[in-house]
């Protein structure tokens, strides 16, 4: 990595955000928008980008649409910054830092991509770019599910936990089922921590190789200041997306999270707390 | 020639290597204080540690200019009471771990360090020098002799072990500053902190882009203030010296030795470089050295200080 | 849109654009100041004038690393009376020419300033902040609030022409000495000057590179420290900034304007971008002002001091 | 130009001198050394380098030898700086900043080189690359008198002030007499200054191609400082080698030079001074 010099508004880097003008905005769910900009940048599935908006806060989102000069993320509205994001319009502008982390890395044979709520967004790249494998979501609700009509998700199955689309239950409800029928599969996950570790047993049990995408709470999103550490792990850096190996050496997944101000909680209590 | 001896002594805790892990850098946690320690560093300081938690500023924290990074993460870290749960079973690490400590006052100070430094730390690094944290170092006006002094006197009754005192690049007469942190009890010196504070604004945004709006400098921009820094710290005192401030290389660190410390800290190069910087920087020296005819750190340490020719 | 309007105005002074040549940097001469305005800058500034000649630090008086540069020049000039035969005629210089004056003491400043501010010179430029000269500057204490007050004072009961006060990056409060030197009778404010001084090692021969030893620091590693000091001072006073530190394109130009500066100082960028470094900095402003649809200078002014997004 | 990596020892650079070791010292005359050190620098005849003595100064010189991996310089005993020189051995370190300046424009057709004194050793090299055109040196005393048995320079004419070697006067006596002989030729010189006018008159009076190299005080060598300058031009950025058509723009020309305060005096004076 070298010293970002200041001296172009049109080369997305890691240092400094550069700024993009809101372009289109759609409405994916009751509780989730995509945000559409302008500009090239290179970016692999599973990676993400810092967003910032000016003057408020900087967050990590994964991009959701990528094109060669377009791209876009879905963000569900949860606290300040995403409510004050969704208040946002056409023409604004916010400030990109990325791509940061590492990605997803695709594997031949059989794919199983496995969402839950806005994960959903990471996974939907990955989507367009494996052009195969089974693709299940997990959602509240019916007035949740995410990208249902984009090309490339017609086969999708849908779980909601109130059965009001698709089917009732967990979106990990039949992976047993799926594997006596299809055998050998690559998971690809990216959720709530429990779900995503109930994938992992389901893996560990079968020996099925699997990379998750582990949501940890991102400051510099560059390796530095230590925050987003699983166990040894900067989910940053060495993140977010992990093999199923690495899991399994982490005492924190599916347990552990830090705050922001570094305490180590249960993963309930860090995803309940507002910033 | 013999093979190049790149130990170094801080006094009394004996480093395999004169680069140190600079505090604030990945010494969140005993786990990533590991993997440092794996990747070939001489001794590792943890995130500054205060009594109470505290989240720190808001995102952006850091950003980098064409010359180095700024930073402003506001001191965040999980309080002592964390703090004690997490640095554990110190011995195992394999190098000496800096547990570096700060406070509003010289209350606070006694406090956290009551609590951590029988937990099993080489030495406390009482940091008295961040620009960018209301209530702490540059902004509460800690780096001054007077309070130095106070500081290291407290400090120094409830502790056995070393306490070295980090510095600001920014304090008017830094020499005086060490002097005093000296004639206090300490045993040692970290200099330097971040400069500045400096500011980079979007201007697309027009904006200010650090959360804080500015925030610490680190980095190549601060090489050679360290390095003025140090030399004079060095004519003043006779405690060693932990030189840190933009040090990417082995040329770098060798600068740092000959200006006067006995070893050298290293911050944003980690990030910039990979943590492969500290066996870099180590093999750096071994060759220079080796092609110089110097066959021990010791050798080179406030070597600058002589005249030349003669 | 309508073609961009560079022109700015510094306390009554009309800059065609808002570049101004920083004391020090080919400053020595009529002839090298025309070469300059030739090159399309807004204005010029003088290498600091003193009572009498000063040869100045031995060599090197100059040393890059790798984010800037250190200069320890020591204020070499051939003093007032040399200089009142040198700098004649400026009206046919084509740009506003500011008089850097330099003192030992406010007595010095004063004799300074009467001999030279008749000679046709738009502004009186105050420094208070060399940090490598001894008698000086910071090496003197120059640069504090009660200091400042004093100079400014005494200088304004000898010159009707505005007056500028330096000021050092260094300076503890610098918002507070802007302030005395306003209510003093400052005209405006040039921030910022070098900072540190830093130092470098040259490890081969094991000694300091400048004559000197130390110097201070200009270039890149600067830009986001004067950027900072620059905001704070817009903050706290009324009279105009002359922007200084870094700068060397339009992008880093813009981000003094929104920080507060009227101007924008550039020094270091001459050498390591040569003399094209003001066209090209007034090229590059002219097209981010026609892309982002900002008509005038005017406009771009403190901008980042207004709250983002309402 | 681009800032310093102060990465490494074996780069010449003009921001930061790099260290060389003294390989040889050869006895040019009574009062002139050449010191010979290893490395590769980029080096066109009439360019200097800034020599550093480190704690002591740092002094401007040209390069006299110039090969694939050596270069040497060629120096005259003249005050604090050029005696501490001539007392350091083989093995002492020296620093280089360089190559620095503009360099001779070489012409075809014919060349006459003309040096004055220790200005020699800043048309040595030229003779190397020229491999034709005529020498002529003026010295003090034949003891002065410089490369005498160097490859290249068997068909040099000498000048001594006291006629103890070659012909009795100053270099510039047979100027005319050269001229009526061979034509249109390209005057090269470097020397004192009085000595460089005249051939500078002698140039103009015919018409004559001429490029001159100008000894301005030295301090930074990379245009920023101002001290080098004459007129409006920086003798270590334009100069110090300048063409016959810039000379009669300078009005400091053969005058005036500046002081190691800035004090412009008479060139007389400037010559006398020692730092
Ligand atoms: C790698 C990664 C990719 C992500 N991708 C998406 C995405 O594509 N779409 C989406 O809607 N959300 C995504 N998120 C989560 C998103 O960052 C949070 O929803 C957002 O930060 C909430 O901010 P808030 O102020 O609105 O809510 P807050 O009230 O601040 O927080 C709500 C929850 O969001 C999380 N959160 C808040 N701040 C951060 C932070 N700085 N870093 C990490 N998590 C934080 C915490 O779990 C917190 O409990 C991703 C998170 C990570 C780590
Ligand atoms: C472009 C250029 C090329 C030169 N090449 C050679 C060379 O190849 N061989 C050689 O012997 N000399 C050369 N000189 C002159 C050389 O720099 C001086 O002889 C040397 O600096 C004297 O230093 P001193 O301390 O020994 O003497 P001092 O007593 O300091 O000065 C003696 C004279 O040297 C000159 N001088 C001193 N310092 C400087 C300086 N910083 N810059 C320029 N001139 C200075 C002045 O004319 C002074 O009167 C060159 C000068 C220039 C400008
Ligand atoms: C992101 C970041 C966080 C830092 N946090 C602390 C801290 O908590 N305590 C402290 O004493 N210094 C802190 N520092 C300062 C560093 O320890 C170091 O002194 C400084 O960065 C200079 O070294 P470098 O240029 O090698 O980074 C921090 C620096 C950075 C870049
Ligand atoms: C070689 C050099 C000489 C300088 N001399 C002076 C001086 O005489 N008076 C002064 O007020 N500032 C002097 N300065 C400071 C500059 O005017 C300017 O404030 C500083 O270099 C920061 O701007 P820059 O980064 O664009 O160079 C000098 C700077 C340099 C690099
Ligand atoms: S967010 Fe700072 S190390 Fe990962
Ligand atoms: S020596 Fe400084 S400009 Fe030429």
């Amino acid at each position: 990595m070298s010293y970002t010099p200041n001296d172009s508004e049109s080369t997305f880097n890691v240092l400094q955000p550069t700024i993009v003008r809101i372009d289109r905005i759609v409405d994916e769910s009751k509780t989730t928008k995509s945000f559409f900009f302008n500009g090239n940048i290179e970016y692999e599935p599973g990676q993400f980008i810092m967003l910032w908006i000016p003057g408020l806060d900087e967050k990590p989102f994964s991009i959701s649409y990528h094109g060669k000069n377009f791209f876009g993320i879905t963000a569900a509205c949860k606290g300040r910054f995403t409510r004050k994001l969704h208040q946002m319009s056409v023409g604004d502008i916010l400030g990109v830092r990325g791509p940061l982390g590492r990605p997803f890395t695709i594997q031949k044979g059989n794919a199983c991509l496995i969402g839950g709520g806005v994960g959903m967004a990471s996974l939907a790249t990955l989507v367009d770019r494996l052009k195969r494998g089974m693709i299940i979501q997990g959602a509240k609700t019916a007035s949740d599910v995410l990208f249902r009509d984009r090309t490339g998700f017609s086969g999708m199955t849908v779980y909601t936990e109130d059965g009001s689309a698709g089917e009732i239950g967990l979106p990990t409800k039949n992976l047993e089922t799926i594997y006596k029928q299809f055998g050998v599969m690559t998971l690809y996950v990216c959720g709530p921590e429990p779900m995503t570790h109930a994938v992992f047993e389901f893996a560990r049990r079968h020996g099925l190789p699997m990379q998750a995408s582990l949501e940890r709470y991102m400051k510099c999103g560059i390796g530095l200041c230590g925050q987003c550490s699983c166990d040894g792990l900067r989910m940053c850096l060495e993140g977010p997306v992990v093999d199923r190996e690495t899991l399994e050496t982490l005492s924190d997944f599916g347990r552990f999270a830090r705050l922001k101000d570094g305490r180590k909680v249960a993963i309930e209590e860090y995803l309940q707390v507002r910033t | 020639m013999a093979a190049v001896d790149l130990s170094t002594e801080l006094c009394g805790i004996k480093l395999r290597n004169p680069t140190v892990l600079a505090s604030g850098i990945l010494g969140t946690s005993n786990a990533l204080l590991q993997m440092v320690a794996g990747a070939g560093v001489g001794a590792v300081t943890t995130k500054s540690i205060s009594l109470d938690p505290m989240p720190g500023h808001n995102n952006p924290i850091t950003v980098g200019f064409e010359a180095g990074l700024l930073n402003a993460v506001g001191y965040s870290n999980p309080g002592l009471h964390a703090a004690i749960e997490e640095f554990k079973n110190l011995e195992g690490m394999g190098v000496p771990v800096i547990a570096s400590v700060i406070g509003r006052g010289v209350g606070e100070f006694i406090k956290v360090v009551e609590g951590l430094w029988s937990q099993g730390f080489a030495a406390i690094e009482i940091s008295l020098s961040c620009p960018h944290t209301p209530g702490f170092g540059m902004m509460a006006g800690q780096s001054n002799p007077h309070y130095t002094r106070q500081v290291v006197a407290a400090v120094r009754r409830v502790t056995s072990i070393p306490i070295f005192v980090k510095l600001s690049p920014e304090t008017p007469d830094i020499a005086k500053v060490a002097v005093a942190a000296e004639e206090a009890g300490a045993d040692g010196i970290t200099a330097v902190n971040t400069m500045g504070p400096g500011m980079v604004i979007n201007i697309e945004a027009r904006q200010p882009v650090l959360g804080f709006k500015m925030g610490g400098v680190s980095g190549p921009a601060l090489r050679p203030i360290a390095v003025r820094c140090v030399y004079e710290i060095y004519k003043a005192v006779r405690i060693p010296i932990i030189g840190t401030g933009g040090v990417s290389t082995g040329r770098h660190a060798i600068e740092m030795l000959m200006a006067g410390a006995t070893a050298v800290g290293i911050g944003t190069a980690v990030c910039i470089s990979g943590l492969d910087v500290f066996s870099a920087v180590c093999r750096e020296m071994e060759e220079w050295m080796e092609a110089n005819n110097v066959s021990s750190v010791q050798e080179l340490i406030g070597t600058a200080h002589e005249l030349y020719p003669e």
